[in-house]
């Protein structure tokens, strides 16, 4: 595994493993190919639309998983607003980069914040400016 | 890490040192190319002559039908290739199954393109393919039957004499990729009707990069490398001396003490799929539990990713692999497993240990203990699971 | 015999000290399948890509375009295949010349039976194929060019960089079989318009069983070995971690030190090559004088023939060898002499002696002293000598 | 080369290298593929048709040489009929057999011997029984 150290650091303890019970959005992704499943709740203030917790479950690689621990960590304390821009790319740039055969496994971390706030913005009959709704949202199917 | 626990043999193996000593001199002193004339030569051309002998011996085949190769891919690719072209006038169809290697799946897709027609052979949930399957697949055009003798994956022992047997009552000619059984499990190509055998030097710890493929002397087919008169002019190419007398020494001690190693891996596996099975909820077995290699240990374990599983056991020093598609580049799961029926997210979660008769029980113990441990973890983090 | 005088480097030689300590490591110890995903494996996958990075480097090339193979042989078969195959649409007409090895000569020969046309281009009587002559055989439909960077058995080294300028003022392939000429002369790809390159380890002191085909990014073949996604799924099978660190090292010692070994092998040669022309009468020194290997020394003797000269020099501890048909199970004798011209009782009378820097000069005056006697005897014997 | 101790007896002490000058027969034969030639002479009594002398010169590899010396011992003192049976068998017998692809060396001794025969049946005006014609014969060439 050609993975860096923060990879590593991040897959051995990932940070916000778990459940939110009554979480304020939920987004389940998989990727299609590689058959991995990745979850993220998050529980965001009503008011000041900012992101007070976060909670990742993942079925996948050792990127998933570390991607999925980023993500959780990057995406608490912003609003929902300054969530959409944990992109797949400052996910991997904050982990020292994943090999080439690993990129799509941050693109689900990416995604699965997407689905979870789509999720939230559903629930609350909001619209998050450059939100898409999640191609890949599996939620369903659980 | 403290000790490492190498439990992947089906990948390489380590090169006994016996073997490596009796590689040595053919690197620094009988250096010599086998085919020249001069004396110096006949020490190297005897080594080589010796150890075809042996090989042919360990098969129960004449040394005229060993043809030293660069390994099991180059092995398979030539049979297929070369018997493709030299049988095309009797017809362009062969049969293999669906769990065979990459070397034979993707070499019969290139024949696909070329205007050959493949029926690839379905097998049971462990992995088998059946002499009646065989035979229905025979038409008059079929040239060729390629049946892995053991596979690769799950372990799963084919019925080769069987299938053999089919393939000379209707004439077609029979090759078995033996890669994973030579050496280990005893093979003898005349009561198997086994018409051409691949195997490959590494596998049973020999060096890598040496192979041969044996051919009964009835089969006439065209060199794959062409070029030098080397092995009567079917492989063209300088003789790599040291990795053929490597090769023989490795088969040659794997025959002497097959009886022991085929015991003492057996109880080593057993024990570990005994405690795997009954003390990991949600685990299958993977391949036949009778008719199976004695160093291959194969499991699904239901709701986790197989990397994942091969990351936390390589921190804990113990060396497995995966079927899971996150470990190769492809995203594909493994294909056997898909083949005997698994689905992909289960396939996902396969581990592959396979012993040699290095190891030992306290290894398995700790191996067992490590993987309870790594799949009670997994799936703490997975979506999937709900305790 | 007392001390083996070893020239006969062309067909092989002794792997170094050096390289044989490097291998060692990888047999015993990192011996893991360099893509197994475990840390284990690392050093080896890291060895591996240091060797790869190391061939690149001396040839002036990218990591990227450099694939392991099993020696010589398979690299020459793969391009002619390769390109054959893949660039089929464009067309089917290939270039070479009289005096490429077998492994080019006898692949041309299998294309020729599946439907492509095949130049051969004849050498002048120093064995030297001209860039005028290349450019002459270019056809629209012209696929591949593939003369050798230099000629096994007369020395002679082609206007490579000139005939690979020509292949590409024609947006053709150029590929060349150096074989004998890698890490024995300097090369660069870029500088001598070189698309692909073929090389075997065992002739510059690294194992047998190992070669390369540097090919550039530009070349888009198939493989020769399907199967495993090894080398960028371009050739299959497990790699030869061992035999790939054993090829690098000796690659690199022979570049760091070219310069010395070709000005110690010219002194050699000159010195040997002087002396047997001023003292045995009826002899012709085959190969171009300057443009050669500094390591080859070809001659032939009237009225005399190869088999018997070398069992002669053999009984004095000499290793040589010579094109004549008595030495080859073929009877044919050498393709390379009657393409530059020699009749077939002459070129049975050849005898090659090549050096390596290990040789020295007396080694040299033992050996001109005895061919003289040697073939004083033989010629004494002979019908068709009169004194 | 895999030649017995024999051969490389021969090889290295050939008998009867040389020339007859006035022999009662000479045969030379060449061996079209290999290139290699083989001359015999006959020094044959014309009384007693026994072989007295017997030399020879080969342009040729080891088997060649050996297998000339070997034919020029057996054929010497026997008569010209009973040389006739020196065959390239009894050759390679005498010599303790020859690598397979060296066998069609022992026949250009055999040859060469019909071939000197034949010179002399020529020259005396009779026939051997049993002697054709070699086919082989050179000398004309030479
Ligand atoms: C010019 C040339 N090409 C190709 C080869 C084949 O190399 P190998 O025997 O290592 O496959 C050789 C040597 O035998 C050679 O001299
Ligand atoms: C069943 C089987 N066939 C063929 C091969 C190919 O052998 P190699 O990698 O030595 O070319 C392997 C191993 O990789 C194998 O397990
Ligand atoms: S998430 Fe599928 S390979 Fe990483
Ligand atoms: S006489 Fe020609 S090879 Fe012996």
């Amino acid at each position: 595994m050609n993975y860096s150290e923060k990879v590593m650091d991040h897959f051995n303890n990932p940070r916000n493993v778990g459940e939110i019970e009554n979480a304020s959005g939920v987004g389940t992704v998989g990727n299609a190919k590689c058959g991995d499943i990745m979850r993220i709740y998050l529980d965001i203030d009503e008011d000041t639309k900012i992101v007070k917790d976060c909670k990742f479950k993942t079925f996948g690689c050792g990127a998933a998983v570390a991607t999925s621990s980023m993500a959780t960590e990057l995406v608490k304390g912003k609003t929902i607003y300054e969530a959409l821009e944990v992109t797949n790319k400052a996910v991997m740039e904050a982990l020292d980069g994943l090999p080439p055969v690993k990129v799509h496994c941050s693109l689900l971390a990416e995604e699965a914040i997407h689905a979870a706030l789509w999720d939230y913005a559903e629930k609350h009959h909001i619209t998050i400016e450059g939100l898409k709704k999640p191609k890949t949202d599996i939620s369903d199917e659980d | 890490m403290s000790k490492l626990i190498y439990l992947d043999n089906a990948a390489t193996t380590s090169v006994k040192p016996e073997v490596f000593e009796a590689m040595k001199p053919y690197y620094l002193e009988n250096y010599s190319n086998p085919s020249s004339v001069y004396s110096f030569a006949g020490e190297a051309k005897k080594a080589m002559e010796d150890a075809r002998k042996v090989i042919a011996d360990s098969l129960g085949a004449a040394a005229t039908e060993i043809y030293f190769t660069g390994g099991g891919s180059e092995s398979d690719n030539w049979v297929l290739k070369g018997v493709a072209e030299a049988y095309q006038s009797k017809g362009k169809h062969i049969i293999t199954s669906k769990i065979e290697h990459h070397a034979i799946l993707h070499t019969c897709e290139y024949l696909e393109k070329h205007g050959y027609e493949v029926t690839y052979l379905d097998v049971d949930e462990n992995g088998l393919v059946t002499p009646e399957e065989v035979e229905k697949a025979i038409r008059p055009d079929t040239i060729l039957i390629s049946i892995m003798f053991a596979n690769n994956e799950i372990g799963t022992i084919e019925p080769i004499a069987e299938i053999g047997k089919v393939a000379h009552e209707h004439g077609v000619l029979f090759h078995t990729d033996a890669v994973q059984a030579y050496a280990h499990v005893p093979i003898n190509v005349q009561e198997m009707n086994i018409d051409m055998l691949s195997a490959s030097g590494h596998k049973f710890h020999g060096p890598k990069g040496i192979g041969f493929l044996y051919m009964s002397n009835k089969v006439k087919i065209g060199p794959l490398i062409h070029g030098g008169s080397q092995e009567r002019s079917r492989r063209a190419g300088t003789h790599n001396v040291p990795g053929i007398v490597g090769m023989a020494k490795a088969a040659e001690l794997a025959h002497a003490n097959m009886d022991q190693t085929i015991a003492k891996e057996t109880a080593l596996r057993d024990h570990l799929i005994e405690r795997l099975e009954k003390e990991i909820p949600y685990c299958r077995l993977n391949g036949d539990r009778v008719k199976r290699l004695p160093n291959n240990v194969n499991f699904c374990f239901r709701f986790i990713e197989g990397e994942s599983l091969l990351i936390l056991l390589d921190q804990n020093g113990i060396c497995a692999s995966s079927g899971s598609a996150c470990t190769s580049g492809s995203l594909d799961p493994s294909h056997v497993l898909l083949a005997i029926g698994l689905p992909h997210e289960i396939a996902h979660g396969s581990l592959r240990l396979t012993l040699s008769e290095d190891n030992t029980m306290e290894e398995m113990d700790f191996v067992a203990d490590q993987a309870k441990k790594i799949v009670e973890r997994l799936r703490s983090m997975s979506p999937l699971y709900d305790d």
